[in-house]
């Protein structure tokens, strides 16, 4: 689920400040702070249309077996004790070198993650959970990587858990995916029983255990430390950090928490060198991704594509198109419900990776794609994000507990247009007040479609608010 | 040695209006007689409780309070306070029961024993 | 001439006296006169506009300035315990100028339905036995132990 | 029941680190310190010390809700939230460690306007009640409102949807619940879980519909809940005796100490024209921290009830009847010629030293020797356990209870008996490593123990190194034996006193200066009538058959009509009509804790002092100027008049009496136990506790007994016994 939630507020700060990439001023981007630096020179200049050869997750789609025997043939598995056997720092390395960001919505640098659990031990075991609880709503990418090809991110995990040294790894699937946590116990069954997990897994002389645990429906049990705290049995309510996840998770233990599509393409990475990974996309921006395009496109679809590759191309050439034409664009959210939604123009313009979303002062997100036409409308589109919101808010913090309510109400009144303009003012300072200050980022992510609305439509805004008092005139 | 300063400081003190006994001796029933004199007009301006018998007593024995007193200068200093009080009654500073204060004290002392203390809850 | 006189008359103030003379003649001669001036302190006459269920009448005389023109006259049984309290509300507001109709003639108060829950007048009893004294409904701040309960 | 989580734990222990490291307990090398600037002000802190605490060590003070020194940080409040230089947002400063060189700005624009909208929040929905709010004039969120939020409300839409409301939750007869008011800060939770070890309290729903309650609906009964009426910040717990009784600033506070239990926690009585309203825990980090128990806290409403406010005496027919006091000393002083020196007094649970030493010095001068306390403490031949006072006093100290490492607890349960005590216990149980066992009967302390069996033979067993948790003693590092005070008064407690202090004694702590050997008191004044000489128990006054026997508030029934002699003249000096005073032939009214200056000495063997708060109703005087008086009326007057001279006599017969908040330390173990040792070692039957459950915690003595608050909780107990979820 709430892949987008942890967003920024999960890059820990201690570890932000290892990083040898230097903080810039472009990180102050209002809105969006994921680091920027200048981008080494870029040679390739054309994204997009991935071949099928280049794509990982080849039973997307499933339309082939989901089980071993399919996974086997599509290359699942292969040589994974190889893999293995080449050791941590070798699979590390690989991750680096693929340039690979976490696909869950904060793009933290995956390698990098990885290796602050590649620490001396201090009696502790070490553990990897999967964060499968996929709810941020128009997100729609891990679920068919359970269904259809769940022995990739078992074996994922095998790797990624070799890579951080856990001792296993805890799946925290949602609570409503049935059949994605059937398929997935069925596969891991299948792996026990091939002896590719557990015992002396693969035969490389590794015990690693897999465990699934289903969430019981809560949007913010996708913030890695209330996924935590739910997996330990406890309300899932995120923790304070420090201490980070990696020092004290799931038990008291060290834990990296990663999500689905992250581990489950280390294997493809590790097996075709991080190098390939690495020529698709943008610098700093690489790779193949998984993107979810709803809404009000002729053919809605989960497509692979290389990353950086044009908004407007990706919609032509794989959802056929905005309904009713290009022209017919309202407005598209480009990276599930929390990140700002960008008008058309912009649209036109947008490259879809992490950088060229923050350049449009919105955020890649998920790449959950919510398109809308010109039949939308907006405000209650934003209204019923924000009243999602509200529903999912845990109430541990004040400002997202009472912000969040508050900015309900008032985008309740601003859909029929009951308001005064000066309260658009008031709901941009509220967020404003909401974001950057709450415990996790579910805070941020409430305020963000809000600032998205009033940046973009606010002349739509103010309109109705016209028209409620005319009409209201004319009643009395 | 010492104490001769002392001893001159007390022969040499000034006196506050007069000079010998005598002299006060007259100043005290001078005052006396004003208070006698003023009696009449007390209890018809107070309206107390008490007849013209009763306030000579009273003021009888208000100066015999301080029949043993020597010193020409204390003597003199309760003159002025006995002046001042007659000027305070025929000026109606006071008023009746300040006058009948004379009679009674309407604070009673405190107790200074423990079990007087104790029983009264001191 | 007539201004002399006049003058004279002033001057030996014999319109005062007749209208003494009247005076006394009204309160029923000398004695009882005397009598009312002891009472209370004036033996001014005038027109008697009513009297009340307990004894109290009530006089004009429009001779007097606005203010001493309307008078009460306390029942004869209180002798000197009158006070003002004594004079009911229907007659207080002819008293105090509010009307000029008295009661039996003021059409308003005529209308009034009358109920059995109106009270009576009462005169206020302060200073007597029956001065009203507020009780406190607040518990004391110690309850003491009481050897007879168990 | 899990410890705390080790998130909890490793967090706590880093943000701890500052707090203790002040208390020189904590013997750990000291970590290097590093350098971070509140302000602009450079200050030196342990790595692991909150930007909270660093600033509070620059006396800058940040504002919070939810952050508590003695509680696990929650950080859910945003209302500490401050600018760190180079950091894109607002850190919270309760939760965050300080990192070196760290530039934190606390009244930075950012830090304000932060402040500023967290305050808007938390104001949306809280009702705007204050003028019938039992909070208002001590609320932090009025306060905080004042000096951080806008001065201007923008929240339109209380035109529309309102605010929300929440429906009240009865937890029980002590405190009120207005849950609207609430803004989630999660002390009670928190304190419930950590301190009172009750999980009775928690969070349901989430997001704006979170509500803090009970789960089920059931009474939040713990000994120590009136604590979370102080922890509240905002009026949503209230202490409901004292609901819509006054303001605060209506309200004297005289600082005081507590008398109920032995400890002497400190407290602060709330007086309003001459009546207590309320008692307050006042902070003393060596006895009870700033908590305080139920029955100290809400008891105070017993001071009204059943007093006693005039001398009396017993006529002819049988009566008592209200006297003067002149008639009342005189028929006392009459009995008390006449009985020569067969004259003995009886001490309870409330009396001061002054009152026992007056008394002493009077019954001493009629030539009589016959003074005891009501509880028994084994004693032979004499005085001999009594000798020293190591002896029977909590040795090792209150605080110095929770760095123990392994707590033996025989014949108490310090949970009811000591509530304080048992948080200490408990803290050690949580937060360090410290194991409890108990001999005694099964019960509940709130934190896991081991139970080693009720026969009183165990003890032989230990002793004599037969069963296995002699070896766990032996090897223990910091070990106690904290034995209650109700066990070493049976008729075999000489042997519980000679066994397990020679057995004390054996044992190798660590550090030479830990003292195992403790006895838990639980009255008030037993400690100091010991330490006066006293005798305890009441057998020797019950066979020398005295003529006039003095009741000092003894009203536990140690002295009852079966056991005193027909013609003895009983005169009882006290506050309360209890059990004491309708043996009586003449009563002389006292004051009671609140409503005098006297000395208290508590089980660790720290002097302390009450003050006056009120004075004491009709005409009640101070104890010790009664005798005082009483001794004039006979004709030996004592040799004091005022406060001032009989603490002078205090001082004289024992030292430590005046040295008020001091600890003296106490020695001679060894020969105390050399004259334990001399008398025989026979254990009989099984060890019981007098309070073993809450409903026995309630009423104990006079106060509490005449208290209807403590009347309604022990029938809440009672009414909620019958329901599926007890307690």
């Amino acid at each position: 689920m709430a892949l987008a939630i942890k967003r920024i507020s999960s890059i820990p700060k201690q570890q932000l400040a290892a990083l040898s990439v230097p903080l810039t001023k472009k990180y102050q981007i209002r809105g969006n702070a994921t680091q920027v630096s200048a981008p080494p020179p870029q040679t390739k200049t054309k994204f997009g249309n991935l071949s099928d050869q280049d794509r990982i997750f080849t039973n997307l789609y499933g339309r082939h077996d989901w089980r071993l025997k399919g996974a086997l043939k599509r290359g699942d598995w292969y040589k994974t004790k190889e893999i293995l056997e080449k050791g941590v720092d070798w699979i590390l390395n690989e991750m680096k070198a693929s340039g690979l960001r976490g696909r869950g919505g904060a793009g933290f640098p995956t390698g990098m993650k990885w290796s602050f659990m590649n620490k001396p031990s201090d009696g502790r075991p070490k553990y990897l959970v999967v964060n499968a609880d996929e709810g941020e709503p128009g997100t729609c990418k891990d679920r068919e990587i359970m269904r259809h090809d769940p022995h990739k991110l078992i074996e994922g995990c095998l790797i990624a858990g070799r890579a951080m040294g856990a001792r296993a790894a805890y799946i925290y699937i949602r609570g409503e995916f049935y059949n994605e946590a059937s398929n997935m116990q069925i596969a891991i069954a299948e792996a026990y029983q091939a002896g590719l997990i557990g015992k002396n897994a693969c035969n490389s002389g590794y015990d690693f255990d897999v465990f699934m645990h289903r969430g019981a429906g809560a949007y913010i049990c996708g913030e890695e430390t209330a996924l935590i705290e739910s997996l330990e049995g406890k309300q899932g309510k995120p923790r304070l950090k420090p201490p980070f996840p990696a020092d004290v998770g799931v038990f008291g233990c060290p834990t990296t928490v990663s999500n689905v599509e992250t581990v489950a393409v280390a294997p493809t990475i590790c097996r075709r060198g991080g190098v390939w990974f690495a020529s698709f996309g943008r610098t700093r921006n690489s790779g193949t991704k998984l993107f979810n395009i709803s809404g009000h496109v002729n053919n809605p679809c989960t497509v692979e594509e290389e990353m950086s590759i044009p908004l407007k191309e990706l919609i032509e050439r794989h959802c056929g198109g905005v309904r009713g034409g290009w022209d017919n664009l309202l407005g598209i959210i480009p990276g599930g419900s929390s990140t700002p939604i960008i008008p058309k123009d912009v649209c036109s313009e947008a490259i879809m990776d992490f950088d060229g979303l923050v350049a449009c002062q919105t955020s890649l997100g998920t790449a959950a794609i919510i398109v809308m036409d010109k039949s939308t409308d907006v405000i209650k589109a934003i209204a019923r994000l924000i009243a999602f919101y509200k529903h999912e808010s845990c109430g541990q913090c004040t400002p997202c507990r009472e912000g969040v309510s508050w900015m309900n109400k008032v985008m309740t009144r601003f859909v029929t247009g009951n308001a005064r303009p000066e309260e658009i003012d008031m709901l941009w300072e509220v967020s404003k007040q909401i974001e950057g200050h709450s415990i996790c980022a579910l805070g941020d992510g409430a305020a963000w479609p809000v600032q998205g609305l009033i940046r973009h439509f606010r002349p739509e805004i103010e309109n109705r608010m016209k028209e409620f008092k005319k009409r209201e005139a004319l009643e009395n | 040695m010492a104490s001769t300063p002392a001893k001159r400081i007390i022969q040499q003190v000034r006196p506050i209006l007069s000079v010998d006994r005598d002299e006060a001796k007259r100043r005290v029933l001078s005052l006396y007689k004003a208070w006698f004199r003023t009696i009449p007009f007390i209890l018809h301006k107070f309206d107390i409780p008490k007849n013209e018998e009763q306030c000579r007593a009273k003021l009888r024995e208000e100066f015999l309070k301080n029949k043993d007193v020597t010193d020409v200068r204390v003597i003199d200093m309760l003159v002025i306070k006995g002046q001042m009080e007659l000027k305070e009654v025929t000026m109606q500073w006071k008023q009746k029961g300040h006058v009948m204060n004379y009679w009674k004290e309407t604070v009673e002392p405190k107790p200074q024993d423990f079990l007087s203390k104790f029983l009264s809850g001191n | 001439m007539s201004k002399l006189i006049k003058n004279a008359v002033n001057f030996f103030g014999v319109q005062q006296l007749l209208r003494l003379g009247a005076d006394v003649k009204q309160n029923g001669g000398i004695i009882k006169s005397i009598k009312k001036l002891y009472r209370m302190d004036s033996i001014k006459a005038g027109r008697l506009v009513g009297q009340d269920k307990y004894g109290n009448k009530y006089y004009e005389n429009p001779h007097f300035f606005f203010g001493r023109n309307r008078w009460v006259e306390y029942a004869e049984y209180k002798n000197l315990e009158y006070d003002a309290t004594q004079v009911p509300a229907e007659w207080f507001g002819w008293l105090h100028y509010r009307t000029d109709a008295p009661p039996y003639a003021d059409i308003a108060k005529l209308q009034t339905k009358k109920y059995k829950w109106m009270m009576d007048h009462s005169e206020n009893a302060t200073g007597t036995k029956d001065a009203y004294f507020p009780y406190s409904t607040v518990n004391a701040k110690f309850t003491a132990w009481d050897p007879k309960k168990k | 029941m899990l410890r705390v989580p080790l998130t909890r734990a490793v967090l706590a222990q880093s943000q701890r680190a500052g707090v203790l490291a002040t208390s020189k307990r904590m013997q750990s090398k000291a970590p290097e310190k590093v350098e971070v600037f509140i302000d602009d002000q450079p200050v030196m802190v342990l790595p692991g010390t909150t930007v909270l605490q660093a600033a509070a060590q620059v006396g800058i003070e940040i504002p919070r809700f939810c952050y508590h020194e003695r509680l696990a940080v929650a950080g859910n409040c945003r209302m500490c939230l401050v600018e760190v230089e180079k950091s894109p947002k607002p850190v919270a400063a309760c939760a965050m460690p300080v990192m070196k060189g760290w530039r934190i700005k606390t009244n930075s624009e950012m830090t304000r306007r932060a402040r500023e909208g967290v305050m808007e929040f938390l104001l949306a929905n809280h009702p705007l009640d204050c003028p019938i709010c039992d909070q208002g004039g001590e609320c932090d969120l009025q306060d905080q409102a004042m000096s951080f939020g806008s001065d201007r409300s923008r929240f339109t839409d209380i035109d529309h949807a309102g605010k929300r409301a929440v429906e009240d939750k009865d937890i029980g007869p002590l405190i009120k619940t207005t849950m609207t008011r609430c803004i989630h800060c999660t002390r009670c939770i928190r304190f419930a879980s950590e301190v009172a070890g009750v999980d009775d309290l928690g969070t349901t729903g989430r997001g704006n519909d979170m509500q803090v309650g009970t789960y089920v609906e059931k009474l939040f009964l713990s000994e120590i809940s009136g604590n979370v009426i102080d922890l509240c910040p905002v009026g949503a717990l209230t202490n409901k005796p004292y609901s819509f009784v006054a303001r605060p600033w209506e309200i004297r506070r005289i600082d005081s100490i507590d008398v109920l239990d032995a400890l002497g926690s400190n407290i602060t009585v709330n007086t309003r024209t001459g009546e207590v309203l309320r008692i307050l825990p006042r902070e003393n980090e060596d006895i009870n921290e700033e908590w305080l128990s139920d029955k100290s806290r809400f008891a105070c409403d017993g001071l009204k009830r059943q007093r006693l406010i005039t001398p009396m005496l017993r006529k002819p027919d049988g009566e008592l009847e209200a006297v003067e006091w002149e008639t009342a000393l005189i028929g006392v002083a009459q009995a008390v010629k006449n009985a020569g020196s067969k004259v003995a007094a009886v001490a309870g649970s409330f009396v001061d030293a002054e009152q026992l030493v007056a008394v002493k010095d009077l019954l001493n001068r009629l030539g009589s020797e016959l003074l005891c306390t009501e509880q028994k403490f084994p004693t032979s031949d004499g005085l001999s356990g009594i000798d020293f006072r190591s002896n029977y006093l909590l040795n090792s100290s209150i605080a110095a209870c929770e760095d123990a490492d392994l707590v033996l607890l025989v014949g108490t349960n310090p949970r009811y008996e000591a509530p304080l005590l048992n948080t200490r216990l408990r803290k050690g149980y949580v937060h360090k490593e410290l194991d409890v066992a108990v001999i005694g009967p099964q019960i509940d302390l709130s934190y896991r123990h081991e139970h080693l069996g009720s026969n009183a033979s165990i003890i032989q067993d230990i002793v004599s190194g037969k069963h296995p948790f002699a070896k766990r003693l032996k090897s223990a590092k910091r070990p106690l034996i904290i034995v209650g005070a109700n066990a070493l008064s049976r008729n075999d407690g000489k042997a519980f006193l000679s066994s397990l202090h020679s057995f004390a004694n054996q044992l190798k702590p660590e550090n030479s200066d830990w003292k195992v050997w403790n006895v838990l008191q639980t009255n008030a004044s037993q400690v100091a009538a010991l330490d006066i000489g006293y005798k305890p128990g009441v057998d020797e006054v019950i066979a020398a058959g005295p003529k006039v026997l003095f009741l000092l508030g003894a009203d536990n029934e140690a002295i009852n009509k079966d056991n005193i002699p027909k013609d003895c003249f009983v005169v009882y000096l006290g506050h309360h009509g209890d059990n004491g005073a309708p043996l009586s032939h003449a009563i002389l009214p006292g004051a009671a804790y609140t409503e005098k200056q006297a000395t208290y000495v508590n089980t660790e063997g720290r002097a302390q002092q009450t003050l006056i708060a009120i004075t004491p109703p009709g005409m009640a005087r101070e104890d010790w100027k009664i005798i005082r008086a009483l001794s004039e009326v006979i004709g030996t007057s004592l040799p004091y008049d005022n406060l001032d001279e009989i603490r002078d006599r205090l001082e004289d017969i024992a030292p430590h009496l005046v040295r008020y908040g001091r600890l003296e330390e106490n020695n001679f173990f060894a020969q105390a136990e050399q004259l334990a040792k001399s008398q025989s070692v026979a254990f009989q039957g099984e060890i019981d506790v007098k309070q073993k459950s809450l409903a026995d915690f309630y009423m104990t003595d006079s106060i509490t007994r005449a208290s209807p608050t403590m009347a309604k909780c022990v029938q809440a107990i009672k009414k909620g016994q019958g329901r599926a979820y007890t307690y």
